[in-house]
């Protein structure tokens, strides 16, 4: 069923009878070319994108519980591509791009709103590396904006300005970031996925993979074992565990990440902001309720909760940045567990298993990422060739050295991010 | 969440910073080789479920400690000095 | 209609408030709402999606509907539900979500269109064309989303923070938690009592019940006086604990000054309480649910427990015809307590058809509501029975569809609950917040006996797990009838019936949701909206999800649980971030030289949490590159001054000090001579540089490290890892001594000449080389002084106690002065260090190497140190790497940017021809032009070759030369002198 | 003659007294961080007694003698407050001058512990925390330490330079708790 203004107005005239499910609930057949474990996001479009770029339809998600129902579904919807280094900056880059068509390709209204982002800098220092930062955008055909404090003013006169702990000295503008609905997002590329063939398999926990001399040759499950040719492990947040089961050691820590909504006001905040001085970030929802998050719990955790003191100190933040958002209650917390990589970028690559990939470490970023994760795992699978966007997300980089995608500059080593 | 402090008692988190499983304390011998290395500085468990992880008990007393914690329930086990711990 | 003689209200003391303008009166004790509903004021908000009339539908903090604007400005209050308000004299409340008016809203025209908007309309339409989304639909869409609005001004309230410990935390006042605060009360346990309302009692506010033979309410008062009257119990009215935390830490907010109208001078308006309690009872209550029937939204419709709660505590009667309409006992109870405050009665319909039998009122047993009329208010129900279909005139629909107990902290931890069928309802299960039990309503025990007698059990029980006696004593005597209920979630027939009343969620919706195979729970609500609200489903989870359950053919049980988060009732970002506005989001730090540097107009910039001079203006100079220049040509021509108090300091002692300092820094430590300084550089073990700085040997095993300002406190936490966690058997004492010693730089050729004029004994080249240190005696008092330079020129650093700071700032400053100097900002010293190509932070950004700085020959062969083995991985050594180098314009008037990339001169500045990029730049006096350091692939090897430097955001190319980073007597002669 | 004045952390600014509240600097006199050097605790104990006659404190506790004051300052470390310390605790201990790296102030009054309340996330509630209880610990955003007088007030401590915040900081809690009466 193909959605528009139209087929609403028609169904709305005659008691919205015709709608159908979304996708199927289709029960796991005994073998497939390709099995992807986990049903969030990421495993949801590389499905979609095996199936659109490469043909392959014999290929079933197999989904723990339901489908996006993991950080897809709650995490803050900022989409942006304002990376500065190389290996990072182009897969962002290809990522936007596929957002920006995303509506049409799915035929499903994601909401992607390119309100623009605001990345605001507090010092001389602070404000050279945003140059650094937004001329490699630039020079990666993306748009940015360097922004003085009254340029600043101007776009956001809401802000404090005048008596900051941490001055505002202007912002990098990324005009064509913005946010998208989340949940959408996965439902899009789920009915995507399924319109094409694959089988979206939900409450059908993986318990196992199966390796025999060297090669995978499918997995476990709660519904009963499934052969595979090809096993790709795109299950962030229990990547850990998943890996566990073909004998393999990640990269990764699990950590919480917190964030919070308000309740619904009228418009107030037109742009994301974000405040690296607080780690503060902020948009307003569609529906009317402020988005917004700050760092890390920082302990590991699968507890999908945070504790107040990150709660406190992402008030806080906010109380510092825009004093004018004191009087908005905060409606609903909320925890993702983050799959955090020693450098903080992913990895998206081979195993030392044939026919078993890795797609995980998303950090705290994975959501702009999801179309062009599936989009270059996809490519990955189907031709065992990396992506160009996506060369350097190696799962050895941390032995060797090579490549090490450190943003943040604060080390590849765990914890430190 | 709440950990009891060897030395100062029963502390909220917001007085501890975090460095991570307490791995961190088996540093290898220089030349234990590329993969021990590996090893230490990158791959880890990432239990669900029990673990031991080090807290600095920053705005307290200094001290380096070795917590035993639940990941799944945020329980708090034990808590001995890092000092003390490898003894 | 105030109903005489009844309520808890007092009346001797009238109240006005106005809402949209119009005066009204009530008393204190009333709500907003009672007072609303006291006037006759029924209509009092609009429904998020559809703008549908709305009134009043409860009594507590879970309202849905009458949401209002309390203040204007920075005190501008949206969505307070007018049902927790306390009307004070002349309050001024709004109604919201309408234009032009609340009882002509245009917007309304929504409702007409409800069927193009059912659920998840949205994600199927509005893709066409692409550029309207950002243009057209979403600008529609949010203005017309939204309850209440920000005034977009600072909030000018004042808000604080605040802990409490205790060894029991009750939460909630009604019978059971009045009964587990005497018992532990009485047993000498320290107990905080909290209870959102402004009058602890609960339902016994609210009901006509009695306890051992009183009236609820004075049997509540009485316990109350006993519990003011003992020390060690804390009542906490208006706290409404909104958040279950790991290892007792309780999140609560008490409304503090909602209710005054002076707000109290410097009283805040909230505090926002972190409770850490040993052991908690929730004895929280249970929220009524509403039916879903058709027209089920109209103002006038409630639920009976609020009716009655109007009617015995406020002494107002929601209509003067009452109708009610339920699936349980309950019901009954609202009828004969209306009946005898002598309210009209109009109908009790009972959909039960084996329901008791009540007199003094026309009872319909097995009936159901199955529509409503009314313009912006209830007139009339249509009432479907077995006799046909009826219609009653009525102003006032009291509903009760059961009670849902109020477990939602139970839920904060990931617990779930689970289904009761004789309750039709989700209690907690045991265990799901550890060291919390749930007693009374909350756990499913609705009689007033029970929720006594399980507070009492609740209280002893944990009382004795923490080791203290606690008896639980005679208990009151209470009725105990049990709760009789026959499921009833939504009546069948056509017309939309709602279930989330705020955000407009219909039974059709969540059925469309299911039809669309959104069939697990959460793929409902998210694609419905529903249980998204303000109240966060507490009035409509259960019924939704027995609809759901109902269109999926199956069990509730298996259709899954609700689950809540926190908080649970939303808190005001100003309470939990409450201080941080203004300056009070992290502290301040003052150097001793603070107050004479701000005398001196000088404009500080942060460094970590720290003030810095930038520079230091003099009259007649215009911009601050003036300055810069005047302040670098005293430290190359003359003397300059620096506070650089900032920079870490850590005294490091011990047999093994030597040892630890040539673990932590790559170079050595133990060969140092005492009396001397030595560079270091540091790594992390994942290779990379972490900081650098100068360490002196002050004695055979006492050594002063620096740190960089931003690294003081990482540095100072890795050396304690490594003497507690990796060395233990070390024998070294680490001991940050920053804050002790004010410390001035003293750069320049005439810095000796300043020097000598304070220190008791004069400097001796011979005896004061380059890179050394000893203590000083400064105008007869004891200091240190280190001869080090990070400006190029002959320059010492010289140490006192802080006491002496200011006073030797100020010296210092007058005597370069008097010998052509002075004091100089960070400016000025970043042109200095850039000049001798010293790196700072925006080299070191943590991403190089020593290699890439071209330090990787202090990465000493001889030992092992923290971080060597990782650096020596292949990729952090080989070819291509951007490794640091000069760059300098061709043309002298050339531009250069730190945050610009390099190219080769022949390629596009395109991200696959990246060549580097610059980190520092600043105008160079000496070499009268812009200089800069920067990365470069292999840039070492480039020395001479002409690149490109592209700042794009900027719009400026330059070509520059690659030159060594040291731009100043490469051969360092000045700095030896 | 040129001659260097000495400062304190908070000169000029206090006393202050809100509500009944009072906030006043206190100078210590010489300050000195001690730890033991590996090995030698019980004897650096010892010297401490035989010098100045002060108990050494155990984890939270402060212990006194005259003006001399020896408080447990975290892990391996005691401060030495009102008294040069001897030169018999160089042998078994590591002695470093802190006399000028911390702001001093002592709160009193009947609110001090509801104002504390506002800051410091320690139960300090006596009989718990008592005459001679003191705590490492955090006081608001600063890193401090509190220690409970034999008068019933608060000795409070932060680093020198973040005597403005801690000023501010106590100022709005008195004024708060002052408000509420």
């Amino acid at each position: 069923m193909r959605f528009s203004g139209l087929r609403v107005l028609k169904e709305g005239l005659t008691g919205n009878k015709g709608w159908r499910p979304h996708w199927r609930d289709p029960a796991p057949k005994p073998e497939y070319d390709l099995v992807i474990i986990g049903g969030g996001g990421h495993g949801l479009s590389t499905a979609y994108y095996l199936a659109r770029d490469h043909g392959l339809t014999n290929v079933a998600v197999l989904e723990r519980g339901y489908i996006g129902g993991g950080n897809i579904g709650r995490n803050t919807t900022i989409v942006r591509a304002n990376y500065f280094l190389q290996g990072n900056s182009e897969f962002y880059s290809h990522s936007l791009k596929l957002w920006e068509g995303l509506e049409e390709d799915l035929n499903y209204n994601v909401m992607h709103s390119q309100r623009g982002i605001l990345n605001l800098f507090h010092s001389d220092g602070q404000r050279d590396a945003a140059a650094r930062r937004g001329n490699m955008m630039l020079s990666q055909g993306d748009d940015a904006i360097l922004l003085g404090r009254e340029e600043l003013r101007a776009k956001v006169p809401f802000l404090n300005f005048d008596d900051q702990r941490f001055p505002l000295y202007g912002a990098l503008y990324h005009p064509r970031g913005g946010t998208a609905r989340h949940d959408a997002v996965a439902w899009g590329y789920a009915r995507g996925a399924d319109s094409r063939g694959v089988d979206l398999i939900q409450n059908c926990e993986v318990t196992g993979i199966d390796v025999e001399n060297g090669r995978v040759t499918g997995v476990q499950t709660v519904r009963g074992p499934i052969r595979a040719k090809k096993v790709a492990m795109v299950a962030a947040g229990r990547s850990s565990q998943v890996a566990a089961m073909a004998g393999m050691r990640l990269p990764i820590e699990s950590h919480i990440l917190q964030a919070f909504v308000t309740e619904g006001l009228k418009p107030v905040i037109d742009h994301v902001i974000t405040f690296g001085m607080g780690h503060f970030y902020i948009s307003q929802s569609d529906k009317g309720g402020l988005v917004f998050g700050g760092d890390l719990d920082f302990y590991a955790s699968y507890a999908a909760r945070g504790n107040l003191p990150k709660v406190e100190h992402v008030m806080e933040a906010g109380m510092a940045l825009m004093p004018m958002i004191g009087k908005a209650r905060v409606l609903r917390s909320w925890g993702g567990i983050m799959d955090m990589s020693p450098d903080g970028s992913p990895i998206i690559d081979r195993t030392h298993i044939d026919g078993l990939y890795v797609n995980c470490g998303w950090n705290y970023g994975g959501f702009k990422a999801v179309p062009a994760s599936g989009n270059v795992f996809a490519h990955l699978l189907a031709t065992d060739q990396y992506h160009p966007a996506a060369t350097r997300f190696r799962l050895d980089r941390f032995r060797t050295g090579r490549g090490i995608l450190d943003e943040e500059g604060t080390g590849s080593q765990h914890n430190l991010h | 969440m709440r950990i009891t402090c060897p030395h100062c008692g029963d502390r909220d988190s917001r007085e501890f910073s975090y460095k991570g499983h307490a791995l961190a304390l088996e540093r290898p011998a220089p030349d234990a080789g590329a993969e021990a290395w590996d090893d230490y500085v990158h791959l880890r468990e990432n239990p669900a479920g029990e673990t031991r992880d080090l807290w600095h008990h920053h705005f307290g007393c200094g001290a380096w400690l070795v917590v035993t914690r639940n990941t799944l329930t945020h329980d708090v086990l034990g808590c001995e000095l890092a000092s003390e711990a490898r003894r | 209609m105030r109903v005489q003689g009844k309520g808890l209200i007092d009346r001797d003391r009238p109240v006005s408030f106005t809402f949209d303008g119009v005066g009204y009166s009530g008393y204190q004790g009333d709500t907003l709402a009672s007072a609303l509903l006291a006037n006759e004021v029924r209509l009092v908000g609009r429904s998020f999606k559809y703008h549908r009339p709305r009134g009043i539908l409860t009594a507590g903090s879970e309202e849905p509907n009458a949401l209002v604007t309390v203040g204007r400005d920075g005190r501008q209050d949206p969505n307070v539900r007018a049902t927790v308000q306390e009307i004070y004299e002349g309050m001024a409340a709004r109604s919201q979500n309408r234009w032009p008016s609340l009882s002509f809203d245009l917007m309304a025209v929504n409702d007409l269109a409800a069927p193009f908007l059912g659920a998840g309309f949205y994600y199927k339409t509005f893709m066409w064309p692409r550029s309207f989304w950002e243009k057209l639909y979403e600008p529609v869409i949010r203005r017309a989303a939204g309850l209440g609005a920000l005034s977009g001004q600072d909030n000018s309230d004042r808000y604080e923070r605040a802990f409490a410990f205790c060894d029991l935390l009750v939460i909630g006042a009604g019978p059971a938690g009045l009964m587990a605060a005497l018992v532990a009360g009485r047993a000498g346990a320290d107990v905080i009592l909290a209870d959102e309302d402004a009058r602890m009692g609960g339902r016994l506010l609210a009901e006509t019940y009695e306890i051992d033979g009183k009236p609820g309410a004075v049997w509540a008062e009485e316990a109350l006086a006993e519990l003011r009257g003992m020390e060690n119990v804390r009542l906490m009215t208006r706290t409404t604990v909104a958040g279950a935390y790991d290892q007792g830490t309780y999140a609560a907010l008490e409304r503090v000054s909602h209710h005054r109208a002076d707000r109290g001078a410097g009283a805040p308006l909230e505090c926002f309480w972190r409770i850490v309690a040993r052991r908690a009872v929730l004895a929280a209550g249970a929220l009524e649910r509403p039916i879903a029937f058709a027209d089920n939204d109209r103002p006038g419709i409630m639920t009976a427990g609020a009716v009655r709660a109007y009617l015995n505590r406020w002494g107002v009667s929601p209509g003067r015809a009452v109708t009610v309409f339920g699936n349980n006992d309950d019901a009954h109870r609202t009828v004969r307590d209306l009946l005898a405050a002598g309210v009209h009665v109009a109908a009790l319909i009972d959909s039960r058809h084996d329901a008791t039998r009540l007199d003094g009122v026309r009872m319909i047993r097995g009936g159901q509501v199955c529509g409503s009329g009314g313009r912006q208010g209830l007139e009339r129900i249509t009432v479907r029975h077995p006799g046909g279909e009826e219609r009653i005139a009525t102003d006032c629909l009291a509903m009760s569809g059961g009670w849902n107990p109020s477990l939602h902290l139970t839920c904060h931890m990931n617990g779930r609950p689970e289904w009761r069928r004789d309750i039709a309802a989700f209690v907690p299960v045991a265990g799901m917040v550890p060291g919390l039990r749930a007693a009374g309503a909350c756990n499913g025990a609705f009689s007033t006996m029970a929720c006594l007698r399980e507070g009492a059990e609740a209280a002893s029980e944990a009382l004795n797990a923490l080791g203290i006696k606690a008896d639980q004593g005679t208990l009151p005597r209470a009725e105990e009838t049990p709760c009789v209920l026959e499921p009833l979630w939504a009546v069948p027939g056509r017309g939309r019936a709602w279930l989330d009343f705020q955000n407009d969620v219909t039974v059709k919706d969540v059925k469309q949701a299911a039809v669309e195979n959104f069939r697990s729970v959460e793929h409902m609500k998210r694609y419905t909206t529903q249980g998204m609200a303000t109240d966060q489903g507490k009035n409509s989870n259960v019924a939704a999800l027995a609809v759901l359950a109902d269109a999926t053919g199956r069990g509730i049980p298996e259709t899954g649980t609700t689950t809540f988060r926190p908080p649970y009732s939303p808190i005001a970002i100003a309470a939990l971030g409450a201080g941080g506005e203004g300056k009070g989001f992290q502290p301040e730090r003052f150097t001793t030289s603070h107050a004479a540097t701000l005398s001196r107009g000088a404009p500080m910039i942060e460094a970590g949490l720290w003030y810095r001079p930038s520079y230091f203006p003099q009259a007649g100079e215009t911009d601050w590159q003036q300055s810069c220049d005047r302040e670098v040509g005293y430290v190359r021509n003359a003397v300059g001054v620096a506070d650089v108090s900032t920079l870490g300091k850590i005294d490091i002692q011990g047999a093994d000090a030597a040892r630890l300092l040539d673990f932590v820094y790559t170079n050595m430590f133990s060969t140092l001579k005492v009396g001397r300084v030595r560079y270091g550089l540091m790594l992390r073990e994942d290779g990379h540089v972490m900081d650098d700085g100068t360490t002196a040997r002050l004695g055979e095993d006492h050594y002063l490290m620096t740190t960089t300002t931003a690294a003081a406190g990482q540095v100072m936490a890795h050396l304690e890892f490594v003497t507690q966690g990796l060395h233990p058997e070390w024998d070294v004492s680490i001991c940050s001594v920053t804050e002790q010693w004010a410390q001035f730089a003293v750069a320049g050729p005439r810095a000796r000449e300043l020097l000598n004029g304070l220190l008791d004994t004069p400097v001796d080249p011979a005896d004061w080389p380059f890179m050394s240190c000893g203590a000083v005696s400064v105008l007869g008092g004891g200091g240190r002084l280190f001869r080090i330079s990070f400006s190029g020129e002959e320059g010492y650093e010289i140490a006192v106690p802080a006491r002496y700071g200011a006073s030797l700032f100020d010296l210092l400053v007058r005597r370069a002065e008097a010998l052509g100097g002075g004091a100089y900002g960070m400016e000025a010293l970043n042109v200095l260090r850039i000049e001798k190509g010293f790196i700072t932070h925006a080299e070191i950004h943590g991403r190089v190497t020593a290699y890439d700085i071209g330090m990787g020959g202090m990465v000493s062969a001889k030992k092992d140190c923290i971080g060597k083995t990782m650096a020596q991985r292949p990729g952090l050594e080989e070819p291509g790497r951007e490794r640091l180098v000069g760059l300098k314009p061709i043309a002298a008037e050339g531009k250069l940017l730190a945050g610009a990339h390099l190219y080769r001169q022949e390629d596009a500045a395109r991200c696959e021809h990246d060549q580097g990029y610059v980190t520092s730049v600043c105008h160079s006096p000496v070499l009268g032009r812009m200089i800069g350091l920067g990365f470069l692939a292999d840039g070492p090897e480039r020395i001479g070759e002409i690149v490109k430097m592209v700042d794009g955001l900027r719009g400026v190319t330059t070509y520059c030369e690659v030159v060594s980073p040291v731009f100043y007597d490469p051969e360092g002669g000045r700095m030896r002198g | 003659m040129d001659r260097l004045f000495a400062k304190t952390p908070c000169a000029g600014q206090l006393p202050l007294s809100i509500g009944g509240m009072t906030v006043s600097e206190v100078e210590l006199g010489p300050m000195t961080a001690l730890s033991p050097r590996k090995g030698q605790g019980a004897a650096l104990a010892g010297a401490l007694g035989a010098a100045h006659g002060l108990d050494w404190p155990g984890a939270g506790r402060a212990t006194a003698a005259g003006d001399a004051r020896a408080i447990w300052f975290g892990h391996d470390s005691v401060l030495l407050t009102g008294a040069a310390p001897d030169a018999a605790l160089a042998g078994p201990g590591v002695l470093v001058d802190q006399s000028d790296a911390w702001t001093v102030v002592r709160l009193d009054g009947t609110g001090a512990e509801a104002v504390l309340a506002r800051l410091v996330p320690v139960d300090l509630r006596a009989p718990g925390f008592g005459t001679g209880a003191t705590a490492r610990c955090r006081i608001g955003h600063m890193a401090g330490s509190v220690t409970r007088l034999e008068t019933g007030g608060f000795l409070l401590m932060v680093f020198r330079s973040m005597a403005q915040t801690l000023l501010h900081d106590l100022k709005s809690a008195m004024e708060a708790v002052a408000a509420r009466g």
